[in-house]
Protein backbone atom coordinates (compact mmCIF):
# COMPACT_ATOMS: atom_id res chain seq x y z
CA UNK A 1 0.00 0.00 0.00
CA UNK A 2 1.74 2.97 -1.11
CA UNK A 3 -0.47 5.77 1.54
CA UNK A 4 0.15 8.94 -0.48
CA UNK A 5 -2.89 9.89 1.85
CA UNK A 6 -4.21 10.64 5.62
CA UNK A 7 -3.76 7.80 7.44
CA UNK A 8 -6.66 8.04 10.25
CA UNK A 9 -6.82 4.19 11.44
CA UNK A 10 -6.47 5.11 15.01
CA UNK A 11 -9.47 6.23 16.91
CA UNK A 12 -8.81 9.97 17.80
CA UNK A 13 -8.40 12.60 15.21
CA UNK A 14 -5.52 12.86 14.51
CA UNK A 15 -3.47 16.36 13.09
CA UNK A 16 -3.81 14.74 9.07
CA UNK A 17 -7.73 14.83 9.36
CA UNK A 18 -8.29 18.96 10.40
CA UNK A 19 -5.54 19.68 8.06
CA UNK A 20 -7.77 17.94 5.49
CA UNK A 21 -11.24 19.08 7.07
CA UNK A 22 -9.79 22.98 6.95
CA UNK A 23 -7.71 23.10 3.78
CA UNK A 24 -9.13 24.47 0.74
CA UNK A 25 -12.51 23.21 0.20
CA UNK A 26 -12.35 18.99 -1.17
CA UNK A 27 -12.99 18.66 -4.89
CA UNK A 28 -16.86 18.07 -4.47
CA UNK A 29 -18.88 19.06 -1.78
CA UNK A 30 -22.37 18.22 -0.99
CA UNK A 31 -24.76 19.87 1.05
CA UNK A 32 -28.11 18.35 1.76
CA UNK A 33 -30.93 18.95 4.64
CA UNK A 34 -30.09 15.83 7.36
CA UNK A 35 -33.42 13.76 5.91
CA UNK A 36 -32.84 9.67 5.00
CA UNK A 37 -34.28 10.62 1.46
CA UNK A 38 -31.31 12.52 0.37
CA UNK A 39 -28.75 9.26 1.30
CA UNK A 40 -29.66 7.89 -2.12
CA UNK A 41 -27.95 10.96 -4.00
CA UNK A 42 -25.18 10.97 -1.60
CA UNK A 43 -24.54 7.12 -2.57
CA UNK A 44 -24.99 8.30 -6.76
CA UNK A 45 -22.34 10.71 -5.90
CA UNK A 46 -19.64 7.88 -4.74
CA UNK A 47 -20.57 5.30 -7.13
CA UNK A 48 -19.90 8.33 -10.17
CA UNK A 49 -16.86 8.94 -8.62
CA UNK A 50 -15.84 5.57 -7.95
CA UNK A 51 -16.64 4.48 -11.10
CA UNK A 52 -14.53 7.43 -12.89
CA UNK A 53 -11.56 6.51 -10.79
CA UNK A 54 -11.34 2.87 -12.11
CA UNK A 55 -12.59 1.55 -8.93
CA UNK A 56 -13.71 -2.29 -9.28
CA UNK A 57 -17.19 -3.29 -8.85
CA UNK A 58 -17.06 -4.62 -5.30
CA UNK A 59 -14.73 -1.69 -4.34
CA UNK A 60 -17.64 0.88 -5.66
CA UNK A 61 -20.17 -1.10 -3.46
CA UNK A 62 -17.96 -0.83 -0.35
CA UNK A 63 -17.96 2.83 -0.97
CA UNK A 64 -21.14 3.58 -1.37
CA UNK A 65 -22.28 1.28 1.47
CA UNK A 66 -19.63 3.18 3.70
CA UNK A 67 -20.96 6.55 2.59
CA UNK A 68 -24.38 5.33 3.25
CA UNK A 69 -23.73 3.96 6.52
CA UNK A 70 -21.90 7.15 7.55
CA UNK A 71 -24.71 9.43 6.94
CA UNK A 72 -27.45 7.59 8.01
CA UNK A 73 -25.64 7.59 11.51
CA UNK A 74 -24.65 11.65 11.21
CA UNK A 75 -28.86 11.61 9.72
CA UNK A 76 -30.25 9.59 12.88
CA UNK A 77 -28.09 11.80 15.37
CA UNK A 78 -28.51 14.96 13.91
CA UNK A 79 -30.98 17.52 16.34
CA UNK A 80 -33.63 17.88 13.28
CA UNK A 81 -34.05 17.11 9.50
CA UNK A 82 -33.66 20.69 9.07
CA UNK A 83 -29.71 20.08 10.37
CA UNK A 84 -27.25 20.83 7.08
CA UNK A 85 -25.59 17.63 6.13
CA UNK A 86 -21.77 18.27 4.74
CA UNK A 87 -20.20 15.95 2.53
CA UNK A 88 -16.69 15.95 1.37
CA UNK A 89 -15.45 13.77 -1.81
CA UNK A 90 -11.82 14.28 -2.46
CA UNK A 91 -10.38 11.47 -5.69
CA UNK A 92 -6.77 11.85 -4.58
CA UNK A 93 -4.06 9.54 -6.29
CA UNK A 94 -4.79 5.88 -5.31
CA UNK A 95 -8.19 6.68 -2.80
CA UNK A 96 -11.42 8.26 -1.98
CA UNK A 97 -11.37 10.54 0.88
CA UNK A 98 -14.68 11.34 2.03
CA UNK A 99 -15.62 13.41 5.26
CA UNK A 100 -19.11 14.44 6.39
CA UNK A 101 -20.21 16.63 9.25
CA UNK A 102 -23.57 17.73 10.54
CA UNK A 103 -24.86 19.25 14.20
CA UNK A 104 -25.61 16.69 16.67
CA UNK A 105 -27.82 16.17 19.47
CA UNK A 106 -25.79 13.54 21.54
CA UNK A 107 -22.25 14.90 22.60
CA UNK A 108 -20.67 11.42 22.23
CA UNK A 109 -19.59 9.86 19.19
CA UNK A 110 -21.27 6.69 17.90
CA UNK A 111 -20.26 3.39 19.55
CA UNK A 112 -17.57 1.86 17.38
CA UNK A 113 -19.06 -1.26 18.69
CA UNK A 114 -22.35 -0.68 16.88
CA UNK A 115 -23.13 -2.92 14.02
CA UNK A 116 -23.40 -0.24 12.12
CA UNK A 117 -19.70 1.46 12.39
CA UNK A 118 -18.28 -2.58 12.58
CA UNK A 119 -19.40 -2.66 8.92
CA UNK A 120 -18.06 0.91 8.08
CA UNK A 121 -14.85 -0.11 9.58
CA UNK A 122 -14.78 -3.34 7.79
CA UNK A 123 -15.58 -1.81 4.07
CA UNK A 124 -13.10 1.24 4.49
CA UNK A 125 -9.35 1.44 5.04
CA UNK A 126 -9.49 3.79 7.43
CA UNK A 127 -12.67 5.21 9.33
CA UNK A 128 -12.60 7.81 12.55
CA UNK A 129 -15.29 9.80 13.78
CA UNK A 130 -15.55 12.54 16.30
CA UNK A 131 -17.39 15.12 18.34
CA UNK A 132 -16.41 18.67 18.25
CA UNK A 133 -18.23 21.93 19.11
CA UNK A 134 -18.59 23.49 15.87
CA UNK A 135 -18.60 27.48 14.76
CA UNK A 136 -21.09 28.64 17.04
CA UNK A 137 -20.87 26.17 20.36
CA UNK A 138 -22.91 23.43 18.85
CA UNK A 139 -21.80 20.04 18.95
CA UNK A 140 -21.17 19.03 15.18
CA UNK A 141 -20.10 15.09 14.53
CA UNK A 142 -18.13 14.29 12.17
CA UNK A 143 -16.98 11.38 10.29
CA UNK A 144 -13.94 10.46 7.75
CA UNK A 145 -13.17 7.58 5.77
CA UNK A 146 -10.90 6.77 3.22
CA UNK A 147 -11.21 3.93 0.36
CA UNK A 148 -7.92 2.92 -1.07
CA UNK A 149 -8.44 2.01 -5.21
CA UNK A 150 -6.48 -1.32 -4.14
CA UNK A 151 -7.17 -1.74 -0.79
CA UNK A 152 -6.99 -4.96 1.85
CA UNK A 153 -10.30 -5.14 2.29
CA UNK A 154 -12.40 -7.93 1.62
CA UNK A 155 -9.71 -8.97 -1.19
CA UNK B 1 -47.16 -3.65 -5.36
CA UNK B 2 -47.12 0.67 -5.70
CA UNK B 3 -46.69 2.97 -8.87
CA UNK B 4 -44.21 5.04 -7.14
CA UNK B 5 -41.29 2.71 -6.89
CA UNK B 6 -38.52 5.07 -6.97
CA UNK B 7 -39.40 6.96 -4.33
CA UNK B 8 -39.41 3.42 -2.56
CA UNK B 9 -38.90 0.24 -2.15
CA UNK B 10 -41.47 -2.50 -4.24
CA UNK B 11 -42.15 -5.42 -2.47
CA UNK B 12 -44.86 -8.57 -4.03
CA UNK B 13 -45.65 -10.65 -2.29
CA UNK B 14 -48.03 -14.19 -2.95
CA UNK B 15 -47.85 -18.07 -1.84
CA UNK B 16 -46.29 -20.04 -4.17
CA UNK B 17 -47.61 -22.70 -2.68
CA UNK B 18 -49.73 -23.76 0.11
CA UNK B 19 -48.43 -21.28 2.95
CA UNK B 20 -45.05 -21.07 1.23
CA UNK B 21 -44.60 -17.03 0.99
CA UNK B 22 -42.74 -15.57 -1.24
CA UNK B 23 -41.57 -12.03 -1.35
CA UNK B 24 -39.87 -10.32 -3.97
CA UNK B 25 -38.30 -7.28 -3.08
CA UNK B 26 -37.01 -4.44 -5.42
CA UNK B 27 -35.23 -0.93 -5.45
CA UNK B 28 -32.80 0.34 -2.83
CA UNK B 29 -33.24 -0.93 0.87
CA UNK B 30 -31.83 1.67 3.02
CA UNK B 31 -32.91 3.24 6.27
CA UNK B 32 -35.69 5.06 4.25
CA UNK B 33 -37.20 2.20 3.10
CA UNK B 34 -36.13 -0.67 5.49
CA UNK B 35 -39.33 -0.20 8.03
CA UNK B 36 -41.40 -0.66 4.62
CA UNK B 37 -39.57 -4.10 4.13
CA UNK B 38 -39.77 -4.62 8.04
CA UNK B 39 -43.33 -4.37 8.16
CA UNK B 40 -44.31 -6.81 4.57
CA UNK B 41 -41.92 -9.54 6.38
CA UNK B 42 -43.51 -9.18 9.64
CA UNK B 43 -46.82 -9.65 8.24
CA UNK B 44 -46.05 -12.45 5.97
CA UNK B 45 -43.91 -14.55 8.63
CA UNK B 46 -47.57 -14.42 10.99
CA UNK B 47 -49.58 -16.57 8.29
CA UNK B 48 -46.77 -18.79 6.48
CA UNK B 49 -45.38 -22.26 7.01
CA UNK B 50 -41.87 -21.12 5.02
CA UNK B 51 -40.59 -17.54 3.83
CA UNK B 52 -38.15 -16.58 0.64
CA UNK B 53 -37.34 -13.68 0.18
CA UNK B 54 -36.28 -12.87 -3.48
CA UNK B 55 -33.36 -10.16 -3.09
CA UNK B 56 -32.15 -10.84 -6.86
CA UNK B 57 -34.00 -6.74 -7.83
CA UNK B 58 -32.72 -4.77 -4.98
CA UNK B 59 -30.32 -2.18 -6.46
CA UNK B 60 -28.65 -1.22 -2.92
CA UNK B 61 -28.30 -2.88 0.63
CA UNK B 62 -27.56 -0.94 3.39
CA UNK B 63 -27.11 -2.08 7.41
CA UNK B 64 -31.11 -1.05 7.93
CA UNK B 65 -31.84 -3.64 5.03
CA UNK B 66 -29.15 -6.10 6.63
CA UNK B 67 -30.26 -5.76 10.11
CA UNK B 68 -34.26 -6.30 9.03
CA UNK B 69 -32.74 -10.28 7.59
CA UNK B 70 -30.81 -10.74 10.74
CA UNK B 71 -33.89 -9.86 13.00
CA UNK B 72 -36.20 -11.93 10.46
CA UNK B 73 -33.92 -14.36 10.51
CA UNK B 74 -33.96 -14.94 14.34
CA UNK B 75 -37.75 -14.68 14.51
CA UNK B 76 -38.34 -17.10 11.58
CA UNK B 77 -35.58 -19.38 14.64
CA UNK B 78 -37.97 -18.57 17.17
CA UNK B 79 -41.31 -19.62 15.37
CA UNK B 80 -39.67 -22.84 13.43
CA UNK B 81 -40.44 -20.83 10.09
CA UNK B 82 -37.53 -21.62 7.29
CA UNK B 83 -36.50 -18.53 5.80
CA UNK B 84 -34.76 -18.72 2.57
CA UNK B 85 -33.03 -15.53 0.72
CA UNK B 86 -32.43 -15.84 -2.86
CA UNK B 87 -29.10 -14.06 -3.50
CA UNK B 88 -27.34 -13.63 -6.82
CA UNK B 89 -26.12 -10.27 -7.80
CA UNK B 90 -22.92 -8.94 -6.92
CA UNK B 91 -25.13 -5.50 -5.02
CA UNK B 92 -26.65 -7.98 -2.62
CA UNK B 93 -24.23 -10.49 -2.15
CA UNK B 94 -21.34 -8.31 -1.36
CA UNK B 95 -23.34 -6.55 1.48
CA UNK B 96 -23.71 -9.92 2.67
CA UNK B 97 -20.50 -11.43 2.69
CA UNK B 98 -18.82 -8.30 4.25
CA UNK B 99 -20.66 -8.45 7.14
CA UNK B 100 -20.27 -12.07 7.38
CA UNK B 101 -23.94 -12.77 7.17
CA UNK B 102 -23.91 -15.74 4.46
CA UNK B 103 -22.44 -17.59 7.31
CA UNK B 104 -25.85 -17.20 9.24
CA UNK B 105 -28.82 -17.09 6.30
CA UNK B 106 -29.43 -19.31 3.74
CA UNK B 107 -28.85 -18.13 0.71
CA UNK B 108 -30.00 -19.42 -2.80
CA UNK B 109 -28.56 -19.08 -6.35
CA UNK B 110 -32.35 -18.76 -8.02
CA UNK B 111 -36.10 -18.60 -6.67
CA UNK B 112 -36.49 -21.85 -7.90
CA UNK B 113 -33.86 -23.72 -5.89
CA UNK B 114 -34.86 -21.45 -2.39
CA UNK B 115 -38.37 -22.34 -2.90
CA UNK B 116 -37.87 -26.08 -3.45
CA UNK B 117 -35.32 -25.90 0.06
CA UNK B 118 -38.66 -24.09 1.70
CA UNK B 119 -41.08 -26.86 0.79
CA UNK C 1 -49.33 23.26 -16.45
CA UNK C 2 -50.41 24.04 -12.30
CA UNK C 3 -47.28 26.17 -12.09
CA UNK C 4 -46.95 26.41 -8.27
CA UNK C 5 -43.17 26.78 -8.81
CA UNK C 6 -41.44 29.97 -10.06
CA UNK C 7 -41.83 30.85 -13.84
CA UNK C 8 -39.03 32.60 -15.22
CA UNK C 9 -39.96 32.01 -18.28
CA UNK C 10 -39.04 35.28 -19.63
CA UNK C 11 -35.29 36.67 -20.51
CA UNK C 12 -34.82 38.49 -17.98
CA UNK C 13 -34.43 37.68 -13.99
CA UNK C 14 -37.46 38.35 -12.36
CA UNK C 15 -37.97 38.85 -8.59
CA UNK C 16 -39.39 35.21 -7.88
CA UNK C 17 -35.65 33.94 -9.14
CA UNK C 18 -33.94 36.53 -6.67
CA UNK C 19 -35.90 35.33 -3.46
CA UNK C 20 -35.30 31.87 -5.07
CA UNK C 21 -31.67 32.20 -5.02
CA UNK C 22 -31.14 33.84 -1.51
CA UNK C 23 -33.92 32.26 0.38
CA UNK C 24 -32.85 29.55 3.03
CA UNK C 25 -30.36 26.99 1.01
CA UNK C 26 -32.06 24.76 -1.79
CA UNK C 27 -32.18 21.26 -0.58
CA UNK C 28 -29.47 20.15 -2.30
CA UNK C 29 -26.22 21.82 -3.15
CA UNK C 30 -23.12 20.38 -5.02
CA UNK C 31 -19.85 22.59 -5.09
CA UNK C 32 -17.43 21.67 -7.74
CA UNK C 33 -14.19 23.02 -9.01
CA UNK C 34 -15.19 24.19 -12.43
CA UNK C 35 -13.89 21.78 -14.63
CA UNK C 36 -14.90 19.42 -17.24
CA UNK C 37 -14.30 15.75 -15.62
CA UNK C 38 -16.31 17.09 -12.65
CA UNK C 39 -19.60 16.40 -15.15
CA UNK C 40 -20.71 13.74 -14.84
CA UNK C 41 -21.44 13.61 -10.96
CA UNK C 42 -24.14 16.47 -12.03
CA UNK C 43 -25.45 14.29 -13.95
CA UNK C 44 -25.95 11.77 -11.69
CA UNK C 45 -26.96 13.75 -9.13
CA UNK C 46 -29.66 15.26 -11.53
CA UNK C 47 -30.72 11.76 -12.58
CA UNK C 48 -31.43 10.37 -9.19
CA UNK C 49 -33.37 13.37 -8.31
CA UNK C 50 -35.32 13.03 -11.62
CA UNK C 51 -35.88 9.37 -11.11
CA UNK C 52 -36.98 9.63 -7.45
CA UNK C 53 -39.16 12.17 -8.24
CA UNK C 54 -40.60 10.13 -11.03
CA UNK C 55 -39.79 11.33 -13.69
CA UNK C 56 -40.36 9.31 -16.87
CA UNK C 57 -37.03 8.06 -18.86
CA UNK C 58 -37.53 10.74 -21.45
CA UNK C 59 -37.41 13.83 -18.65
CA UNK C 60 -34.55 12.38 -16.74
CA UNK C 61 -32.63 12.46 -19.87
CA UNK C 62 -34.09 16.04 -20.82
CA UNK C 63 -32.50 17.20 -17.15
CA UNK C 64 -29.43 15.41 -17.31
CA UNK C 65 -28.80 16.83 -20.65
CA UNK C 66 -30.07 20.33 -19.26
CA UNK C 67 -27.94 20.60 -16.20
CA UNK C 68 -25.19 19.26 -18.20
CA UNK C 69 -25.31 21.78 -20.99
CA UNK C 70 -25.46 24.59 -18.42
CA UNK C 71 -22.71 23.67 -16.45
CA UNK C 72 -20.77 22.83 -19.46
CA UNK C 73 -21.22 26.79 -20.33
CA UNK C 74 -20.79 27.96 -16.61
CA UNK C 75 -17.38 26.15 -16.10
CA UNK C 76 -16.18 27.09 -20.30
CA UNK C 77 -16.95 30.62 -19.32
CA UNK C 78 -14.90 30.60 -15.62
CA UNK C 79 -11.96 32.45 -14.88
CA UNK C 80 -10.00 29.34 -14.03
CA UNK C 81 -10.57 25.27 -13.05
CA UNK C 82 -9.75 26.80 -9.74
CA UNK C 83 -13.48 28.89 -9.70
CA UNK C 84 -16.30 27.05 -7.51
CA UNK C 85 -19.14 26.02 -9.42
CA UNK C 86 -21.92 25.83 -7.17
CA UNK C 87 -25.60 23.91 -8.13
CA UNK C 88 -28.41 23.83 -5.94
CA UNK C 89 -31.18 21.41 -6.71
CA UNK C 90 -34.78 21.35 -5.55
CA UNK C 91 -37.26 18.25 -5.78
CA UNK C 92 -40.77 21.10 -5.61
CA UNK C 93 -44.14 19.55 -6.09
CA UNK C 94 -44.44 19.23 -9.36
CA UNK C 95 -41.01 20.26 -11.21
CA UNK C 96 -36.83 20.23 -10.28
CA UNK C 97 -35.67 23.98 -10.13
CA UNK C 98 -32.79 23.92 -10.61
CA UNK C 99 -30.14 26.79 -10.22
CA UNK C 100 -25.82 27.16 -10.93
CA UNK C 101 -23.19 30.28 -10.76
CA UNK C 102 -19.71 30.44 -11.01
CA UNK C 103 -17.79 33.34 -11.42
CA UNK C 104 -16.95 34.45 -15.33
CA UNK C 105 -14.51 35.87 -17.23
CA UNK C 106 -17.05 37.38 -19.76
CA UNK C 107 -18.97 40.23 -18.92
CA UNK C 108 -22.09 39.23 -21.18
CA UNK C 109 -24.27 36.12 -20.67
CA UNK C 110 -24.22 33.52 -22.86
CA UNK C 111 -25.81 34.15 -26.47
CA UNK C 112 -29.30 32.94 -26.80
CA UNK C 113 -29.25 32.02 -30.39
CA UNK C 114 -26.25 29.73 -29.79
CA UNK C 115 -26.86 26.06 -29.97
CA UNK C 116 -26.23 24.85 -26.69
CA UNK C 117 -28.47 27.50 -25.23
CA UNK C 118 -31.42 26.61 -27.86
CA UNK C 119 -30.84 23.01 -26.77
CA UNK C 120 -31.19 24.10 -23.38
CA UNK C 121 -34.15 25.87 -23.19
CA UNK C 122 -36.05 22.98 -25.63
CA UNK C 123 -35.26 20.61 -23.10
CA UNK C 124 -36.35 22.55 -20.26
CA UNK C 125 -39.83 24.41 -18.90
CA UNK C 126 -38.27 27.48 -18.12
CA UNK C 127 -34.21 28.92 -18.69
CA UNK C 128 -32.62 31.81 -18.12
CA UNK C 129 -29.30 32.99 -17.51
CA UNK C 130 -27.36 36.57 -16.40
CA UNK C 131 -24.62 38.21 -15.39
CA UNK C 132 -24.40 40.22 -11.84
CA UNK C 133 -22.12 41.09 -9.70
CA UNK C 134 -20.79 38.64 -6.78
CA UNK C 135 -20.17 39.93 -3.34
CA UNK C 136 -16.66 40.71 -4.25
CA UNK C 137 -17.91 42.49 -7.27
CA UNK C 138 -16.49 39.61 -9.67
CA UNK C 139 -18.95 39.09 -12.33
CA UNK C 140 -20.94 36.01 -11.62
CA UNK C 141 -22.76 33.68 -14.08
CA UNK C 142 -26.29 32.05 -13.31
CA UNK C 143 -28.34 29.78 -14.49
CA UNK C 144 -32.03 29.09 -13.57
CA UNK C 145 -33.57 25.73 -14.90
CA UNK C 146 -36.89 24.78 -14.29
CA UNK C 147 -37.91 20.88 -15.45
CA UNK C 148 -41.70 19.79 -14.85
CA UNK C 149 -42.54 16.36 -13.64
CA UNK C 150 -45.26 16.51 -16.93
CA UNK C 151 -43.95 19.43 -19.06
CA UNK C 152 -44.66 20.37 -22.64
CA UNK C 153 -41.40 19.31 -23.59
CA UNK C 154 -40.89 16.81 -26.41
CA UNK C 155 -44.53 15.75 -25.65
CA UNK D 1 -9.59 0.59 -26.93
CA UNK D 2 -8.48 2.09 -23.32
CA UNK D 3 -8.63 -0.03 -20.24
CA UNK D 4 -9.23 3.03 -18.87
CA UNK D 5 -12.87 2.70 -19.94
CA UNK D 6 -13.97 4.83 -16.83
CA UNK D 7 -12.65 8.48 -17.26
CA UNK D 8 -13.22 8.38 -20.73
CA UNK D 9 -15.00 7.14 -23.75
CA UNK D 10 -13.99 3.44 -25.63
CA UNK D 11 -13.36 3.82 -29.42
CA UNK D 12 -12.97 0.98 -31.22
CA UNK D 13 -11.92 1.65 -34.61
CA UNK D 14 -12.35 -1.39 -37.50
CA UNK D 15 -12.61 -1.81 -40.99
CA UNK D 16 -15.75 -3.89 -41.51
CA UNK D 17 -15.30 -4.03 -45.35
CA UNK D 18 -12.58 -2.77 -48.21
CA UNK D 19 -12.67 0.98 -46.53
CA UNK D 20 -15.70 0.77 -44.73
CA UNK D 21 -14.77 2.04 -41.31
CA UNK D 22 -16.69 1.66 -38.42
CA UNK D 23 -16.07 3.30 -35.06
CA UNK D 24 -18.10 1.89 -32.12
CA UNK D 25 -18.37 4.74 -28.86
CA UNK D 26 -18.75 3.46 -25.38
CA UNK D 27 -19.07 5.86 -22.30
CA UNK D 28 -20.43 9.40 -22.11
CA UNK D 29 -19.76 11.77 -25.10
CA UNK D 30 -19.76 15.22 -23.01
CA UNK D 31 -17.55 18.51 -23.08
CA UNK D 32 -14.60 16.15 -21.62
CA UNK D 33 -14.82 13.25 -23.97
CA UNK D 34 -15.80 14.83 -27.27
CA UNK D 35 -12.52 15.92 -28.37
CA UNK D 36 -11.39 12.69 -28.42
CA UNK D 37 -14.27 11.59 -30.22
CA UNK D 38 -13.08 13.83 -32.83
CA UNK D 39 -10.34 13.01 -32.93
CA UNK D 40 -10.97 9.44 -34.04
CA UNK D 41 -13.52 10.65 -36.53
CA UNK D 42 -10.96 12.70 -38.33
CA UNK D 43 -8.48 10.64 -38.51
CA UNK D 44 -11.11 7.73 -40.07
CA UNK D 45 -12.57 9.99 -42.60
CA UNK D 46 -9.26 10.82 -44.02
CA UNK D 47 -8.94 6.97 -45.43
CA UNK D 48 -11.95 5.29 -45.60
CA UNK D 49 -14.81 5.44 -48.83
CA UNK D 50 -17.63 5.67 -45.97
CA UNK D 51 -18.07 5.56 -41.93
CA UNK D 52 -20.63 4.29 -39.61
CA UNK D 53 -20.37 5.54 -36.00
CA UNK D 54 -21.84 3.08 -33.94
CA UNK D 55 -23.44 4.62 -30.65
CA UNK D 56 -25.40 1.76 -29.36
CA UNK D 57 -23.27 1.93 -26.08
CA UNK D 58 -22.91 5.86 -25.40
CA UNK D 59 -24.60 6.11 -22.05
CA UNK D 60 -25.01 10.19 -22.45
CA UNK D 61 -24.86 12.01 -25.73
CA UNK D 62 -24.59 16.15 -24.69
CA UNK D 63 -24.19 19.31 -27.17
CA UNK D 64 -20.69 18.54 -27.28
CA UNK D 65 -20.83 15.17 -28.52
CA UNK D 66 -24.10 16.23 -30.93
CA UNK D 67 -21.43 19.51 -32.27
CA UNK D 68 -19.08 16.71 -33.44
CA UNK D 69 -21.95 14.45 -35.33
CA UNK D 70 -22.89 17.79 -37.09
CA UNK D 71 -19.48 18.46 -37.78
CA UNK D 72 -18.34 15.34 -39.33
CA UNK D 73 -21.52 15.39 -41.45
CA UNK D 74 -20.77 18.44 -42.89
CA UNK D 75 -16.79 17.03 -43.72
CA UNK D 76 -18.13 14.10 -44.51
CA UNK D 77 -20.49 15.36 -47.29
CA UNK D 78 -17.88 17.77 -48.53
CA UNK D 79 -15.61 15.19 -48.99
CA UNK D 80 -18.67 12.50 -50.26
CA UNK D 81 -18.30 10.17 -47.63
CA UNK D 82 -21.54 8.44 -46.29
CA UNK D 83 -21.75 8.56 -43.01
CA UNK D 84 -24.16 5.96 -40.85
CA UNK D 85 -25.08 6.58 -37.37
CA UNK D 86 -25.93 3.34 -35.54
CA UNK D 87 -28.62 4.64 -32.69
CA UNK D 88 -31.24 2.51 -31.34
CA UNK D 89 -31.43 3.10 -27.44
CA UNK D 90 -33.11 5.55 -25.70
CA UNK D 91 -30.13 7.51 -24.02
CA UNK D 92 -28.94 8.23 -27.66
CA UNK D 93 -32.13 8.78 -29.41
CA UNK D 94 -33.80 11.25 -27.25
CA UNK D 95 -31.10 13.73 -27.67
CA UNK D 96 -31.21 13.50 -31.22
CA UNK D 97 -34.65 13.89 -31.67
CA UNK D 98 -34.71 16.77 -29.39
CA UNK D 99 -32.32 18.95 -31.55
CA UNK D 100 -33.74 17.55 -34.62
CA UNK D 101 -30.75 15.65 -35.92
CA UNK D 102 -32.83 13.17 -36.88
CA UNK D 103 -33.72 14.93 -39.48
CA UNK D 104 -30.27 15.94 -40.91
CA UNK D 105 -28.30 12.53 -40.18
CA UNK D 106 -28.90 8.99 -41.70
CA UNK D 107 -29.99 7.07 -38.63
CA UNK D 108 -30.14 3.45 -38.08
CA UNK D 109 -31.24 0.60 -35.44
CA UNK D 110 -28.53 -1.46 -35.84
CA UNK D 111 -24.87 -1.86 -37.22
CA UNK D 112 -25.99 -4.48 -39.88
CA UNK D 113 -28.65 -1.51 -41.49
CA UNK D 114 -25.95 1.31 -41.66
CA UNK D 115 -23.28 -1.15 -42.96
CA UNK D 116 -25.37 -2.57 -45.47
CA UNK D 117 -26.45 1.28 -46.16
CA UNK D 118 -23.16 2.05 -46.25
CA UNK D 119 -21.86 -0.01 -48.80
N1 LIG E 1 -23.73 -9.49 12.66
C1 LIG E 1 -24.82 -8.80 12.35
N2 LIG E 1 -25.27 -8.84 11.10
C2 LIG E 1 -26.34 -8.15 10.74
N3 LIG E 1 -27.04 -7.38 11.55
C3 LIG E 1 -26.65 -7.32 12.80
C4 LIG E 1 -25.51 -7.98 13.28
N4 LIG E 1 -25.34 -7.67 14.58
C5 LIG E 1 -26.34 -6.84 14.88
N5 LIG E 1 -27.13 -6.64 13.81
C6 LIG E 1 -28.32 -5.83 13.75
O1 LIG E 1 -27.95 -4.47 13.79
C7 LIG E 1 -28.75 -3.78 14.71
C8 LIG E 1 -27.91 -2.97 15.64
O2 LIG E 1 -26.98 -3.81 16.33
P1 LIG E 1 -26.00 -3.26 17.44
O3 LIG E 1 -24.74 -4.07 17.44
O4 LIG E 1 -26.74 -3.19 18.74
O5 LIG E 1 -25.59 -1.83 16.93
P2 LIG E 1 -26.28 -0.42 17.10
O6 LIG E 1 -25.59 0.21 18.24
O7 LIG E 1 -25.95 0.20 15.75
O8 LIG E 1 -27.76 -0.56 17.29
C9 LIG E 1 -29.56 -4.80 15.46
O9 LIG E 1 -30.91 -4.53 15.16
C10 LIG E 1 -29.14 -6.14 14.94
O10 LIG E 1 -30.24 -6.91 14.53
N1 LIG F 1 -28.76 22.23 -35.27
C1 LIG F 1 -27.57 21.84 -34.77
N2 LIG F 1 -27.45 20.57 -34.36
C2 LIG F 1 -26.31 20.13 -33.85
N3 LIG F 1 -25.22 20.88 -33.70
C3 LIG F 1 -25.29 22.14 -34.12
C4 LIG F 1 -26.45 22.68 -34.63
N4 LIG F 1 -26.22 23.96 -34.90
C5 LIG F 1 -24.95 24.20 -34.56
N5 LIG F 1 -24.39 23.08 -34.07
C6 LIG F 1 -23.05 22.91 -33.61
O1 LIG F 1 -22.91 23.57 -32.38
C7 LIG F 1 -21.72 24.33 -32.38
C8 LIG F 1 -21.99 25.71 -31.91
O2 LIG F 1 -22.98 26.32 -32.72
P1 LIG F 1 -23.38 27.86 -32.54
O3 LIG F 1 -24.83 28.01 -32.93
O4 LIG F 1 -22.41 28.73 -33.23
O5 LIG F 1 -23.35 28.05 -30.98
P2 LIG F 1 -22.18 28.44 -29.98
O6 LIG F 1 -22.34 29.91 -29.81
O7 LIG F 1 -22.56 27.62 -28.78
O8 LIG F 1 -20.85 28.05 -30.56
C9 LIG F 1 -21.16 24.33 -33.77
O9 LIG F 1 -19.92 23.68 -33.69
C10 LIG F 1 -22.14 23.54 -34.62
O10 LIG F 1 -21.50 22.51 -35.32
Amino acid sequence: MSGTGPDVTTSHPRIEVTVSENQSSPEIEVRIAARPDHLSVLRAVAADLAMRADFDLDAISDLKMAVDEACATLISRANSPEDQLVCGFAVEADQIHFTAHAPTSSPAAPSRESFGWRVLSSLTDSANTWVAPGDDGVPVLRVDLVKKRLGSVGQ
Amino acid sequence: MTDNNNTSITLAVREVSPEVAVISIGGEVDMLTAPELREAVDRAIDSCRALVLDLNAVTFLGSAGLAVLVETSHEANRRGVPLRLVASSRTVCRPLEVTGLTEVLSTYGSLDEAVAAAV
